[in-house]
């Protein structure tokens, strides 16, 4: 691997700047730093040849197959990189003023409405830039409005199922709030029990991530939406696995009160190695007000930026991760409802059909059908662990699922095809876990030692903790 | 048509393998009386329609290449290098995600890994996370982990000077927590100190002075800094920061209307396990390669659960690999050029602007690359004339709670003499 | 700064590795009095300076997204899916050259061959070559070698219709050759017999026919032809054609003012050896794995030198490879779908205009997009007129010796009834 | 590999198209073709992911050294991407008239100007569309010179040296000329003797390479111009080496009459595969007026496109490969006269380099200073040849250079590192070299082996002409 300092030499530089045109002005001794910044000195060249030797060194969508549970690992769009860039999008300020931004406000006004009117809710804010950041609004949405009504004091406890996602229980406690887990039954759905049990008046809400993280739509989703309320709490929807019910249901209609969606998985936005993705949160009548802003109103022909009245104000600086939502919003404009509903449709589709293939050799953990993902478990044949079958399937070419969470199913493998994967690639990658499964019994050193394809093998995980080195 | 693969001919089959008769019958377990509701929106485009719809959109904004700009205040239009573009659009960085399965993701682990180093240069820092959604929420998370970090103490204190954006998102963040904000003198309640260096309205502050205030206090100082300015300015390591953050919209991520920015987090060694976010760490494979995975995860949501120090999981890590790029495109000169032309360009501005008649410069002391003036005439006025002449000569302060006659006027390197000349001529004509 | 890595002291450790003192020893066999002129350009221009001239330039062309498009005559406005940008910029395909290596070229390898099978199915023909600069070299090259084909024979019949700057061309290349272009019937001494169909105003021929005609005259029948129109025509290959040339620029490539386009010929099997241009093969390798490498090189300048079949080296690789991913991202339904469209937009326009006072349709039978108008007024004026609407009508016939009230119109799949509309309107007031 | 129609399936396609919005006017079915075109049926998703896969088995300068002798495989600048895709770039087009192409035409102008001034002619036409057209053009305008005159039925030869690029002969036989090689002397230069032998009444020119193929730069050239010059005969220069004398010597000055540029090698326009390139042509008093346009002439404040007086025609359709001279022009006016000749020092200066570094193993054919490249012998002990060095190249992480040219040197290697390469690759490179050499006595199974680390083998070149597969 080439190092940017160890090819770097003094001076070089990959950008040509402007000369001086103005008299200098000096600086100040004593403002100056000291130790200048060990930055790389390379030629452009030499930059873009180590960064696309890097590059390739990745897997991803538009060169493998993803199956990465829970994050809607679906093909990205290339228009939308093109919309993104446009320059009124791209060289624009926030600070610019309504009457110079109209084309990018009018842009977030019909992408509220539309989040609006697949999801069933009334009211939508654009502006948190991820689903962890969209949780937090809608528990702190939710406090507010117990704020309000004086009874903060009491209702502390957030009700988390223990097959909701993993950011949910850190959320409610960033809000303020003592989460509390809820088992599953042993269908798969949260346990009716052991909420009503807990359905008393210190509670302040539930998050409940539908369908849930074993990929299953919850049965009793009426009665536990009707437990909580009748207790005065307010329901919080995950909407990471929107990608499972467009068109399906809306989450509004079922009863939720605010829900968050996840750009990046849902709507496209490219995953970028770790983000950014956007989390716009959309909310019912008891909520709306709450919304954090700016949000865009229609005002004569025009729009503007307005805060809805009992906002719990900022949840980043300016509005949003735009530059997600313009991709996210060309999206949905060329999908339009059907088109969104047909996504689903596939999406669940191939998720059964992928574990159809592979139920012989990797069962489901529950019986049912399931959505847009499944979960089984890679301890398939003695010493063997879910580990190894992912690594061996990175030597067949394809990125490993999830691991190793939900936690609620031991070694489990959490797989998430998507709408956007052909037939026969799905088809491709059970040949290849059912082939694993073979080689488990018949050569298991093949998974032990897997993966054998890459430029580095297993690593020494526990050894960066112990010895820390986070830089070069 | 939606992105997919599969027709008709190939749902039939796998529903055969599935076991039932319809796409629909997947879907029983969701409520028969909401399931397939009529959803309203309009009728879809196709890919040209969208295209001239989203460039007419786009054509309705103001877009920086077209004014002159100086327009700042917390989002800068720096030269975004054309090598930038290039490599983050390709497919391999652009569609992977966070980096789970170290084996298949070392080019992004790398690169942050180089990220991380690069940041930790400018700001003096040890450690360096990857990364937060914007300069503010890493500055919230800042507070929010000084007072964690500091056991029995629950208030964090703001000097003057702190962007009013940011003190809104500090707030929301505060809202549910046991934590105080403080406009007052720091005590032995004070857990973190929260020092903008350049404050907002550009005045460079004496950062060891306000580390020693903080340090005096038991407290940790947390810098806010804007990263260009380092390529000049003292490393607020170097000052005796305990937490740096910094926005790194400037560094190659362009303006995009304010999103997607990069939230900057840089704290020292002893602080790793209370740090939020990602890190990532090198270490060695079974034959004795390096390679780098994520590491300290036990800090992390998805482990830690509601004991995590944040629930972050997304970030923008794209943003910070084209920082990574964009300062190492730079390079160590190329990076103190564009805050050496900054500064003079800058310096140039506010000597000329000062001397038109009814005008003057209201920031103290030192300034960067952004600074304060009094204006004659209402400074909305201003920028609305100007505008006209596709000038947007800066910041009117009134729109974020600032006086009726002040400006906030902000020069960097892309901005030619004859652009300033320009703004010069026409604040003269404004009177 | 040129690009370059090495510094000052990279050079001198270099140059004493030579053993010499300076670079400028290095040109010593350059005459001394020649030698270091003086050379008086324009000062360089740093990057974002070169980004805001371009720009500039760039604004003060017309832009098809501007205007309602109607204007064509060999370059089209059909739409450019976004993939065929982000795939042919990847580092990998964009700074390539020539396949000489094939096991480290596999991928512009079979990415041509794929172009060369693709091309094979919309024309008919047998063999495909990778590529010629743009449709009118290609025809010129054709008809040389339709002459080199048939030993005796010397001349090359022109159909009517034409494109007058393809024969242009076609003049330049017969300039020092000892070949004839003739207007007139064909005859024993007929190597060739080039039909252009649909002609460049638009009508559709009888292409059995004119084969019939080529061949019982002895000559070879070249067609030039918009491969658009191929995703609902017959193609030339089933009606007889020895050589199809066509202008591939409506796949993917974009309009460029006319360049880079792209050249697209094809032939039968027995002419192989004949062909200029590069050709992929496929092949084994010595394990029998499949892969593909430059084949038939026999024919080409840098072997057979002075009697080579051209001297074509370099060609439209990239414009080729836009192509290959056009028609793959298409596809068969949708490349028809391109055409019907283009097809059933055209004939509403034709009617439409048809039906105005004083215009009516000049082209003759059938036409596919493209039609001529007669106009009421000279063309020149409703192009000036309406220009300022932003709506370009057509090609005034006038711009390439044409009469002065003769209007070329085109329509593709990019133009909305609405845009229709809006032409027809603006023509309804011109008189 | 994949294969686009082994991953087809009926119906799919990856670009949504508007519907149809007008009425349908029925295609008549004599015109309709009887069998469809078997195109490929993909999604965008399966499209992208199989040209991305295709890409990454190529070596390109954006991974690899790239030293192939004579096409000067310089870095491209990815600002040039960004200036050509600008949309009165892109999308303008070549028909909209001179009042709406000012932009464009202005660029034309301050680009010939650019090209006259670094050269030394007098005027610029930038439309042939690549090096070979630009030969085909100085000498039809050679030929229309003497045809003016009256000369042409006697003057039918044009001097070839056996040292010029390998489209020389058949770009004269193209024009309708003889073309006639002239030997290379001991030095690697025009044997001077030959030359006068040939220098008489049915000389019409001298197509000289200069440097020449084998990286020399002709000592005698002055001699050599001036004995062409007094038999009546034309002075064409093959600027493909450009890159080795800008801002050294103006070819003009030293009496050309006529040269063509590769704006694709030397300045900076990617090679894409195989081109497209561009191949202006500038010339001298005597030939100026035949150059093909049209040119870009001032007129007034603006520019025009007019054809020069006496112009041989067109070459090409349209006003040259303009995308590619946008490219030639970002680069040419962000290096300006003084950053040229950087350019052509340091050119110089890395073959030079590697020259010296690989000398004791690769001797150069011709003990001189070499100019941007130079050429030595791949048959370095028993029963190893060229190929197996270049193939052995190819495990080391290194594009091969230029083999088995030119003709003159047998086993011919041709080594052309450009300026954009750093000295650190020019060392590395020169290493696996030297070692190559090392392993070509002592492990010379390696190279007859090579290459190992491709995903093919070397291929069966002589079967695919004996069995021509031409297309899936």
């Amino acid at each position: 691997m080439s190092n940017l300092w160890k090819i770097s030499g003094e001076g070089r530089s990959a950008v040509y700047l402007p000369g001086l045109d103005v008299p200098e002005t000096p600086i100040p001794s004593e403002l100056r730093r000291q130790e200048e910044p060990n930055l790389p000195e390379v030629a452009e060249m030499d930059l873009v040849r180590h960064y696309t030797n890097l590059s390739r060194r990745n897997f991803s969508i538009d060169t493998h197959f993803y199956p990465l549970g829970s994050c809607t690992m679906k093909y990205n769009p290339k228009v939308n990189e093109v919309t993104a860039a446009l320059p009124g999008f791209r060289n624009a300020h926030p600070y610019q003023g309504d009457d110079l931004s109209q084309g990018a406000i009018e842009l977030l006004y019909r992408m509220q409405e539309q989040l609006t009117a697949i999801s069933g809710f009334e009211a939508t804010s654009l502006q948190p830039a991820a689903g962890a950041q969209g949780e937090l609004t809608g528990i702190l949405m939710i406090r507010k409005y117990h704020e309000e009504r004086g009874e903060l004091e009491v209702r502390r406890k957030i009700l988390v199922p223990d097959s909701a996602h993993g950011t949910n229980p850190a959320t409610a406690t960033m809000a303020g709030f003592q989460s509390k887990e809820i088992p599953s039954d042993k269908k798969g759905n949260i346990d009716l029990e052991a909420l009503r049990a807990e359905c008393d008046e210190t509670l302040a809400g539930i998050m409940i991530t539908n369908p849930n993280t074993l990929g299953l739509f919850e049965e009793n989703i009426v009665e536990v939406i009707d437990a909580v309320h009748k207790a005065g709490g307010m329901v919080y929807g995950d909407g990471a696995n929107f990608n499972a019910v467009m068109g399906i249901v809306k989450p509004g209609e079922l009863g939720f009160d605010v829900m968050h969606y996840n750009v990046h998985k849902t709507f496209t936005g490219p995953h970028g190695g770790g983000g950014p993705g956007a989390g716009p949160v959309s909310a019912g009548a008891a909520l709306k007000d709450y919304l954090p802003g700016p949000i865009a109103y229609k005002k004569g022909d025009g729009y503007e930026l307005k805060q809805p009245p009992k906002t719990i104000g900022r949840m980043k600086l300016f509005y949003g991760n735009f530059g997600i939502l313009v991709r996210g919003f060309t999206y949905i404009s060329m999908l339009g409802a059907a088109g969104l509903r047909e996504v689903t449709e596939n999406a669940v589709l191939n998720a059964n059909y992928l574990k159809a293939l592979v139920a012989d050799n990797f069962p489901a953990a529950y019986d049912r059908n399931c959505m847009h993902e499944f979960v089984c478990r890679g301890d398939i044949a003695p010493g063997i662990h879910t580990l190894d079958v992912a690594k061996r399937l990175i030597d067949y070419g394809f990125h490993p699922p999830t691991i190793y969470f939900p936690l609620i199913v031991p070694e489990a493998m959490m797989i998430e095809p998507t709408e956007t994967e052909s037939r026969e690639t799905i088809e491709a990658f059970a040949d290849a876990l059912n082939k694993i499964a073979d080689e488990a019994v018949n050569a298991p050193e093949l998974l032990h030692n897997a993966p054998a394809s890459t430029s580095v093998k297993r690593l020494d995980e526990a050894g960066a903790v112990k010895k820390p080195v986070l830089r070069y | 048509m939606s992105f997919i693969s599969n027709m008709p001919k190939d749902r039939e089959m796998m529903l055969k393998k599935i076991g039932v008769s319809s796409v629909d019958e997947l879907f029983k377990d969701v409520p028969a009386d909401k399931r397939f509701p009529r959803v309203d929106m309009p009728k879809p485009l196709s890919e040209p329609e969208i295209l001239l719809e989203l460039s007419k959109l786009s054509a309705k904004n103001a877009s920086a290449e077209c004014y002159d700009w100086f327009l700042g205040a917390g989002v800068y239009n720096h030269f975004v290098p054309s090598v930038v573009g290039a490599l983050i659009t390709r497919g391999e960085f652009l569609t992977a995600y966070t980096p789970y399965q170290p084996e298949v993701s070392q080019g992004t682990l790398e690169a942050i890994f180089e990220y991380q180093t690069m940041i930790s240069e400018l700001t003096g820092m040890d450690v360096v996370n990857a990364s937060h959604y914007d300069g503010a929420t890493a500055l919230a998370e800042a507070a929010i982990m000084s007072v964690r970090s500091t056991r029995k103490r629950h208030k964090v204190v703001l000097a003057q000077g702190l962007h009013p954006e940011y003190r809104d998102i500090i707030e929301t963040y505060f809202q549910g927590l046991d934590m105080e904000l403080s406009d007052g003198d720091l005590d032995d309640q004070t857990a973190g100190y929260i020092v903008q260096n350049p404050t907002w309205t550009g005045e460079i502050l004496d950062v060891k002075a306000e580390a020693a205030k903080a340090h005096d206090a038991g407290a940790m100082l947390i810098v806010h800094t804007d990263p260009i300015s380092l390529g000049v300015l003292e490393a607020p390591g170097a000052c005796g920061a305990d937490i740096v953050t910094a926005e790194g919209q400037s560094l190659g991520v362009g303006m995009n209307w304010g999103g997607p920015m990069l939230g900057i987090f840089a704290t020292t060694q002893k602080n790793i396990r209370k740090m939020p976010g990602r890190i990532i760490g090198e270490t060695i494979d079974e034959r004795g390669n390096r390679g780098c995975v994520l590491t300290f995860a036990a800090r992390e949501q998805h482990i830690r659960r509601e004991k995590a120090t944040s629930n972050i999981c997304s970030n923008q890590g794209l943003a910070a690999l084209s920082a990574a790029i964009y300062l190492a495109a730079l390079g160590k000169s190329g990076f103190k050029k564009v805050a050496e032309l900054s500064w003079h360009k800058a310096h140039y501005a506010a000597a000329e602007i000062a001397r038109i008649d009814g005008f003057s410069l209201k920031t103290k002391g030192h300034f960067f690359k952004e600074f304060l003036v009094e204006t004659p005439v209402p400074a909305e006025d201003i920028f609305a004339k100007l505008k006209e002449k596709f000038i947007l000569p800066g910041l009117p302060l009134s729109r974020l709670g600032g006086g009726d006659k002040e400006l906030l006027v902000c020069v960097t390197e892309v901005n030619s003499k004859e652009q300033i000349d320009r703004l010069v001529a026409a604040l003269k004509e404004v009177k």
